[in-house]
């Protein structure tokens, strides 16, 4: 905006900043928060006509329902954002789970330890396949998905072995509650706000969009594409594991019968939090709003109450489609330039 | 998948399908509100939620949904709330969260999982809300973590039909075992009760082959017919629900066999099963019966008046043969 | 002493031999041309220099040490900043984040300091005459602005050697002289710079030495001020000096072909679209050339893509041969006998992964298919004609675009447009990023093409190229329509001036 | 698989193997699988055991085909398993009006799918990974709701008689399939929409700027996706000779999307390869077969698939040309 140039070099670029700034602006704008547009209106739709939904109890009980798929969702939008997709979160949050169970009779460090190293290195198996040997992620997860499914039946004599979480304080940290919410939804918070800075401030997320926005640029510019690459599904990992041991200590055992289909929510939140499945553009802001979106069609579905489960099904994916496009026509209303 | 599904007409006939319960032995554990610490409710006025774990799209499902949803009718529950978890476990969990959190004062679970429920109890008993649990028991205290479990033994399900198994078969021979879904606590003990009983009376049947079908027709066939291909010789197939076990009886036509070639026994006891047996495919079939809800509201309205109700409530379970099969086909469900 | 040498290169790819020991030697201080045809090698050149590609054989020495470099960054590191011919910046981020990309400033936390990045960014763009809000996107930038950010980004770190893969082809002539401007201060501090570019007289202008490649080998290294224009096309072409002497700068004739009494085959009446177009307007008759002249982002390439149903508009009127296209859409104007060459080649041209077959039939399937099946003998006899016409070098009608050098990509898109039969030609950029042999086959083929009675119009960054090309030439300013130049008026001096005055009424 | 030579300058042998294993590697694969079971598993020699295989591969390749097409424009279509359950779901209802008029509902009930995922596609935009989400999740809930939740056995015999009879010895099934693979390698290569679906996966842009229809072919590609998938739908029905809309083509768009890619198409767009897509399908029916017949568990089963999947996909990936 700011007009420094010398007066002696002309200014080269002469367009109109002022409309042009401003139409980015705005699109930027209701491309990040559109989700957060929609999920306001629901709220609002939600809390006119449902009394059960107004309760405090049940804003806390959204929210830590919320939180694995929160953290799943965010490790998904680092992965997205550099053009890639991470379809083995949900056998990673199961075994994780699993895995946090098992490992609780050594204590809450090594519930956390364990599933961390495993999912974490799964990841990392991911992440150098994609960015070392150029197979399309959406493969390479698949098979993961397949890999760490058939892990965790491995480990828990085909699923029909049910870990119990032996220690205390992970118990506790699963059902326990700071201010009246969640402990979980504490430690989500705080992750999701290291992810939002991480992002936005450090090079890394610099790193991670301009691998998404154009990963030839991106190297020919001196970025550590491949690192990077290798860096997000090690993360992706590290937090479906992590939400499959917080998801352990809440339900006090290592479930096997989970996360079937949990990729595909957290794609959705993802993509309808703004974030472009082509990479190199998308928020975390976003994802929230997202994550939060789903949760709440869920509940409310709910309060309509005794609805059959495939009419349940079929509101869920209408739902789901008015959201996205309701959203995409909020962005494009601005694109026609 | 659910682990029983089956084939056309849902709806009870109170009749010909009702639950009867295993008579209890005298020193079985029973509750009483005084226990439970609850307080004294008029069910009619109260607050109920019942969660359905697996979709309404099989008989067994929409049997038992029916059934507690009529019952509730039939009783004058004016505020009965149901969900169903669509066999997501997660949401099985902030379904009953959430209701807990709208104030119900009773809960009917049909679980998903006989494990993870600590978050539910954490909550439900700070609301001292009795939770009747139905067709699959949660590992945890009964009247203190929940009240009663009302459902079938499903491991005594398996020694039964093992026991049908080894009748029909002569006692000799290889039999291949059509598994439920992974990870399922039905299918775990549907098996190993069947594994048990089989080792213990009939020492010469071979269990040679094991591969699940998750509780699906279609997986049935398939794995049966691949096991026709690998396995030519084999004598009995047992299909841990009826559905797998029907699968399988089209892969024994497709592969050419004649009924009775090869004997088919499994649990669930719908018509399309007790069918089969009619029909000279199947030999046996060992029933699980949905219809919970009149066992449940009794065990309740008993609870509230302050009367003792056992910790554990098993039903019986009737069994289909060629005997008995075309006379009771009316019962099956 | 050298700064960087290369000795008996070689880099082979399938089927190709991209460079055949190709040695060079960069001093300091130097601005070294690295000229050659399309596909002579030059970018490979480039990119083996900086870690992008390993050489297949062959040694690299820099400041007169051994030197090897895994990855860009590697070269980047030591010294060797590049500006790459094809992408090389981000466009979905912003400016200052692409200026900094990999060397953000941080603060006393070690997190990004996105204002003093921001202000710096200014600070730096300011010197290189741009001047815009550095949080926009980079992708909403005019081209020239964008190959600016890069030029800043790549001089900005201390780097020793400079290197520069046509710099220029997307440049105003009042931004090349920015650029050597800043060529010349890096010159002056003993900064080493390669520079590649297919305009002979950028390279007279600024260049020291020069190294020609042909067909991935070398073929003359030596003083640029040495060698004689003639002589460099003819060692650059592999043809001799006294052919390559009777044609002049451009291939066009410079005779107007148009007639003057016609009725105009394309009409376009007061084209509006929002911010971008404002009332655009005027004709072209068959057999003549209009050039649309005007500064990046004037609107040039807006108007033609309206014209093609591409481009979103407001209002306006579009008549072909005196029929009116309501509602343009690509589809309906390829109908009424459009046919729109895009500006960028790559990203709204070619299909790059289908055969150089595919690609010249994809406009016109129907017509070479009976029921919805294609008929192959059809494909092949118009297949076969433009490539023949056209030129097209490629190993068989089957290789994938993708494969060509960019002068022959263009020609294949030019082979797909006239397989439309199209009434009306609309050319953005032919000539962009191709050598000047193929540019001379372009240029004559557009000649030849309106000689035929088709409608053209022609958009080009290259004054002397749309001067000596067209017979009118609209000149456009903010989208709006600020002039035209006719008969003897068609100058490049004239052009300028239109250009300059209005600019300067406005404001 | 036959491991790559590596060798530190490319000789023409190398090249020309890495120049061909992309493209055979699944063949070969294949055969590798078969020479093993004909050595280690009983009874695989034999034609009731091919047979039976193709019987159980062949609605996958079906679906596969659609798929194939659908990735060829750059898209993805996740509801095919909710076609099939809606096929399904209609059949009992209208085979009272006769084989022709079900096989025709269950048809058109595709075509309804597939054509709300290409408008949303095409023309709302959206990507197709979400655009088909919505019906992945609504359609087999629809599906189910129409079916009132029940499994219907199916008694029709002209009906049944697609699902097992035979034709020349070979069941009916088959040949459909394999019309179907001819139909669409046809289409592909020499009709003006197949190679508009290449154009427009390769360059979306340049196919619009081009003056292709684009959102016509592309609402066409859903659609025809759609069809194949109900077509599918149909046979399996006919197969397991019942229809039970919650559990028919549970889980088979990750099926169909490896077929696809195993068989060497690239998710990328702008390439189909129609008879790598059956090889594909067809060496993983081969590799859960193998699995079966040695009676390992699903955890060994699910682990040597992500294995294989990892290795075919590796050997065929497109080296980065440009
Ligand atoms: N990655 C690649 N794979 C295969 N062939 C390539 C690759 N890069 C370049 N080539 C081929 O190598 C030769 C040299 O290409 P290069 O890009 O170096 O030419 P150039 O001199 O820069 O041409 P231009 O003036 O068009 O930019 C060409 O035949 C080109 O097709
Ligand atoms: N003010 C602006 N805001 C957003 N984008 C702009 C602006 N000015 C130019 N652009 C973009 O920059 C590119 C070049 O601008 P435009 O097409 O208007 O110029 P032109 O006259 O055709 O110039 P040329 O074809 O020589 O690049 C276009 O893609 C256009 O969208
Ligand atoms: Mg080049
Ligand atoms: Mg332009």
């Amino acid at each position: 905006m700011t007009n420094i140039s010398g007066p002696e070099t002309p200014a080269i670029v002469a367009e109109d900043v002022r409309k042009a700034e401003r139409t980015d602006r705005i699109v930027g704008t209701v491309q990040r928060q559109g989700a957060l547009a929609v999920l306001i209106v629901v709220l609002v739709i939600a809390l006119a006509s449902f009394p059960n939904f107004r309760s405090f109890d049940n804003a806390a009980t959204i929210l830590v329902a919320a939180a694995p798929p929160m953290l799943i969702a965010l490790g998904m939008t680092f992965v997205i954002i550099t053009g890639g997709i991470d379809l083995s979160v949900g056998s990673l949050y199961v075994l994780g789970g699993v895995l946090a169970a098992w490992a609780s009779q050594y204590g809450i460090l090594a519930a956390f330890l364990l599933p961390l190293a495993v999912c974490g290195a799964i990841g990392l198996a991911n992440g150098l396949l994609i960015a070392y040997t150029r197979m399309a992620p959406f493969i390479v997860t698949l098979a993961a998905l397949l890999g760490a499914r058939g892990l965790m039946r491995a480990i828990s004599s085909e699923g029909s072995n049910t870990y119990l979480v032996q220690s205390d304080a992970l118990r506790k940290l699963g059902n326990g509650s700071f201010l009246d919410i969640g402990y979980q939804v504490w430690l989500v918070a705080a992750l999701v706000v290291i992810g939002m800075v991480v992002l936005a401030r450090t090079r890394f997320g610099s790193s991670i969009y301009a691998v998404g926005g154009s990963e030839d640029a991106a190297s020919l510019m001196g970025v550590p594409v491949r690192r990077t690459k290798v860096w997000v599904y090690v993360l992706s990992g590290l937090l479906a594991g992590l939400a499959g041991a917080i998801n352990a200590a809440k339900l006090g055992s290592g479930v096997t019968v989970l996360g079937t289909g949990m990729e595909l929510d957290a794609i959705a939140a993802v993509v309808i939090g703004g974030t472009l499945l082509t990479g190199g553009a998308g928020t975390i802001a976003g994802t929230i709003a997202g994550v939060l979106l789903l949760g709440v069609i869920q509940n409310l579905i709910n309060q309509v109450g005794n609805l059959n489960s495939n009419w349940q099904q079929v509101i869920s994916g209408t739902f789901l489609a008015l959201v996205v496009v309701a959203q995409t026509y909020l962005v494009r209303l601005r694109r026609v330039t | 998948k659910s682990e029983d599904s089956d084939t056309a007409s849902s709806g009870t006939a109170p009749s010909a399908g009702a639950q009867v319960v295993q008579s209890a032995s005298a020193d079985a554990a029973t509750c009483t509100l005084e226990q439970f610490g609850g307080t004294k409710i008029d069910l009619k006025t109260a607050k109920v939620g019942f969660s359905q774990s697996e979709k309404e799209a099989n008989p067994f499902r929409i049997a038992e949904t029916q059934s507690i949803k009529d019952e509730a009718g039939k009783l004058g529950i004016t505020q009965l709330t149901t969900t169903n978890a669509n066999s997501q476990f997660n949401k099985q969990i902030s379904d009953v969260e959430q209701m807990i959190d709208s104030g119900v004062q009773l809960l009917v679970i049909a679980p998903l999982n006989s494990d993870g429920w600590d978050s539910v109890f954490a909550k439900a008993s700070a609301k001292k809300i009795p939770i009747v649990t139905i067709d699959r028991k949660i590992n945890a205290t009964p009247c203190k973590d929940y009240l009663t479990f009302i459902g079938s033994d499903f491991a005594e399900q398996g020694k039964r039909a093992a026991d049908e198994m080894a009748k029909a078969m002569g006692n000799k021979g290889k039999v291949a075992i059509l598994l439920g879904a992974p990870g399922n606590n039905v299918t775990t003990l549907r098996t190993s009760g069947f594994k048990d009983q089989i080792a213990k009376v009939a020492p010469d049947i071979q269990v040679v082959f094991e591969q699940t079908g998750n509780f699906a027709r279609e997986e049935g066939q398939k794995v049966t017919e691949q096991l026709l291909q690998s396995n030519p010789d084999i004598n009995g197939i047992y299909g841990e629900n009826d559905e797998m076990a029907l699968g399988a009886i089209t892969a024994l036509k497709g592969a050419g066999k004649k009924a009775g070639d090869v004997k088919v026994v499994s649990i669930d006891g719908t018509k399309g099963a007790v069918q089969a047996i009619v029909d000279g495919w199947a030999s046996a079939v060992i029933e699980s019966n949905p219809r919970f809800g009149p066992l449940a509201f009794e065990t309740a309205t008993k609870f509230f008046a302050g009367e003792p109700v056992g910790q554990d409530i098993i039903i019986q379970d009737r069994q289909y043969g060629t005997d008995n099969a075309k006379a009771d086909i009316s019962a099956a469900y | 002493m050298a700064l960087l040498e290369v000795a008996d290169v070689s880099k082979i790819f399938p089927g190709v031999r991209a460079l055949d020991s190709v040695s060079f030697t960069l001093q300091p201080g130097e601005v070294h041309a690295l000229v050659g045809e399309n596909g002579a090698g030059k970018s490979t050149l480039i990119k083996v220099l900086t870690g992008v590609y390993q050489p297949d054989g062959g040694e690299l020495r820099y400041q007169d040490q051994p030197a090897q470099f895994g990855t860009p960054m590697d070269a980047q590191r030591a010294g060797i900043s590049t500006i790459y011919q094809e992408v090389n910046l981000v466009p979905l981020m912003t400016v200052a984040q692409n200026l900094f990309l990999g060397r953000e400033p941080r603060n006393s936390f070690g997190m990004i300091d996105r204002g003093r990045m921001d202000r710096e960014a200014r600070e730096v763009l300011a010197g290189y005459g741009v001047t815009t809000d550095v949080r926009r996107q980079l992708g909403t930038l005019a081209l020239g602005a964008q190959q600016m950010v890069a030029l800043a980004r790549a001089v900005m770190i201390d780097a020793k050697v400079v290197i520069m893969d046509e710099p220029t082809s997307s440049l105003e002539p009042r931004e090349v002289q920015t650029l050597f401007g800043v060529i010349r201060d890096l010159h002056a501090k003993g900064i080493g710079i390669i520079y590649v570019s297919h305009r002979l007289d950028e390279l007279y202008e600024i260049c020291d030495a020069v190294t020609i490649l042909r067909d991935g080998k070398l073929v003359h290294t030596g003083k640029l001020a040495e060698l004689e224009r003639i002589k460099l096309v003819s060692l650059m072409l592999g043809r001799d000096m006294a052919e390559v002497r009777r044609e002049g700068a451009t291939a066009f004739s410079g005779e107007g072909t148009g007639d003057e009494s016609a009725a105009p085959v394309l009409r376009v009446r007061e084209l509006n679209s929002r911010h971008k177009l404002h009332d655009v307007t005027f004709d072209v008759r068959p057999g003549e050339v209009v050039g649309l002249g005007g500064l990046l982002g004037a609107g040039r390439s807006e108007t033609i893509k309206a014209i093609g149903g591409a481009y979103h508009l407001d209002s306006g009127e579009i008549e072909v041969d005196g029929k009116e296209l309501k509602k343009p859409t690509p589809v309906r104007a390829v109908k009424a006998g459009i046919a729109v060459q895009p500006e960028d080649r790559k990203a709204e041209g070619i299909v790059p992964g289908l055969s150089v077959r595919e690609n010249i039939a994809l406009a016109v399937l129907p017509r070479v298919s009976r029921g919805g099946f294609v008929s192959d003998s059809k494909i092949d006899e118009i297949v076969d004609r433009y490539m023949k016409r056209l030129r097209i070098k490629a190993s068989s009608p089957d290789q994938a675009v993708g494969d060509l050098s960019g002068g022959n990509q263009q020609k294949v898109l030019l082979a797909r447009l006239l397989a439309t039969d199209p009434k009306v030609l609309l050319l953005d950029e032919p000539t962009r990023g191709i050598d000047v042999g193929a540019k001379a086959e372009v240029q004559s083929l557009i000649d030849e093409l309106a000689g035929e009675g088709l409608g053209v119009v022609l958009v080009s960054s290259d004054a002397e190229e749309l001067v000596e090309g067209s017979d009118r030439v609209v000149v456009l300013r903010d989208g709006v329509v600020v002039g035209t130049l006719t008969g003897t008026e068609v100058t490049t001096e004239d052009l300028m001036s239109t250009i300059a005055t209005e600019a300067h009424r406005e404001h | 698989m036959s491991t790559e030579t590596v060798a530190t300058r490319p000789t023409l042998d190398t090249a020309r193997l890495k120049a061909w294993l992309p493209k055979y590697g699944v063949y070969a694969a294949i055969v590798l699988l078969v020479v093993y079971n004909i050595f280690f598993t009983p009874y695989f020699a034999t034609w009731s055991n091919l047979r039976i295989q193709l019987i159980q591969v062949a609605p996958i390749v079906i679906v596969a085909l659609g798929m194939a097409l659908v990735i060829g424009t750059e898209g993805i279509d996740l509801s095919v398993g909710s076609v099939m359950a809606l096929a399904a779901a209609f059949i009992p209802l209208y085979l009272g009006y006769g084989v022709v008029a079900a096989i025709i509902v269950a048809l058109l009930a595709g075509v309804a799918v597939g054509f709300i995922n290409g408008v949303l596609v095409a023309k709302v935009g959206l990507q197709p990974i979400v655009a088909t989400l919505a019906l992945f999740v609504g359609g087999r809930g629809l599906a189910v709701v129409i079916s009132e939740g029940k499994l219907v056995d199916i008694r029709n015999s002209d009906f049944l008689y697609l699902g097992s009879g035979d034709l020349l010895g070979i069941p009916v099934l088959v040949w459909i399939a394999a019309a179907l693979v001819l139909v669409v390698g046809f289409v592909v290569r020499r009709t003006v929409f197949g190679r508009r679906l290449l154009a427009i996966g390769g360059n979306r842009p340049a196919a619009e700027l081009a003056g292709l229809p684009v959102k016509r072919v592309l609402i066409m590609v859903y659609v025809v996706c759609a069809v194949l998938a109900s077509i599918a739908g149909l046979l399996s029905v006919a197969r397991i000779q019942s229809s039970d809309a919650s559990s028919v083509g549970l889980l088979i768009e990750l099926s169909a999307i490896t077929a696809v890619v195993v068989g060497g198409t690239p998710l990328t767009g702008g390439k189909v390869r129609v008879l790598g897509t059956v090889a594909g399908a067809m060496l993983m029916q081969l590799v859960i077969a193998t699995m079966i017949k040695h009676n390992l568990q699903p955890s060994t089963t699910e682990m040597v698939q992500a294995v294989i999947i990892l290795i075919a996909v590796y050997v065929a990936r497109e080296r980065k040309t440009r």
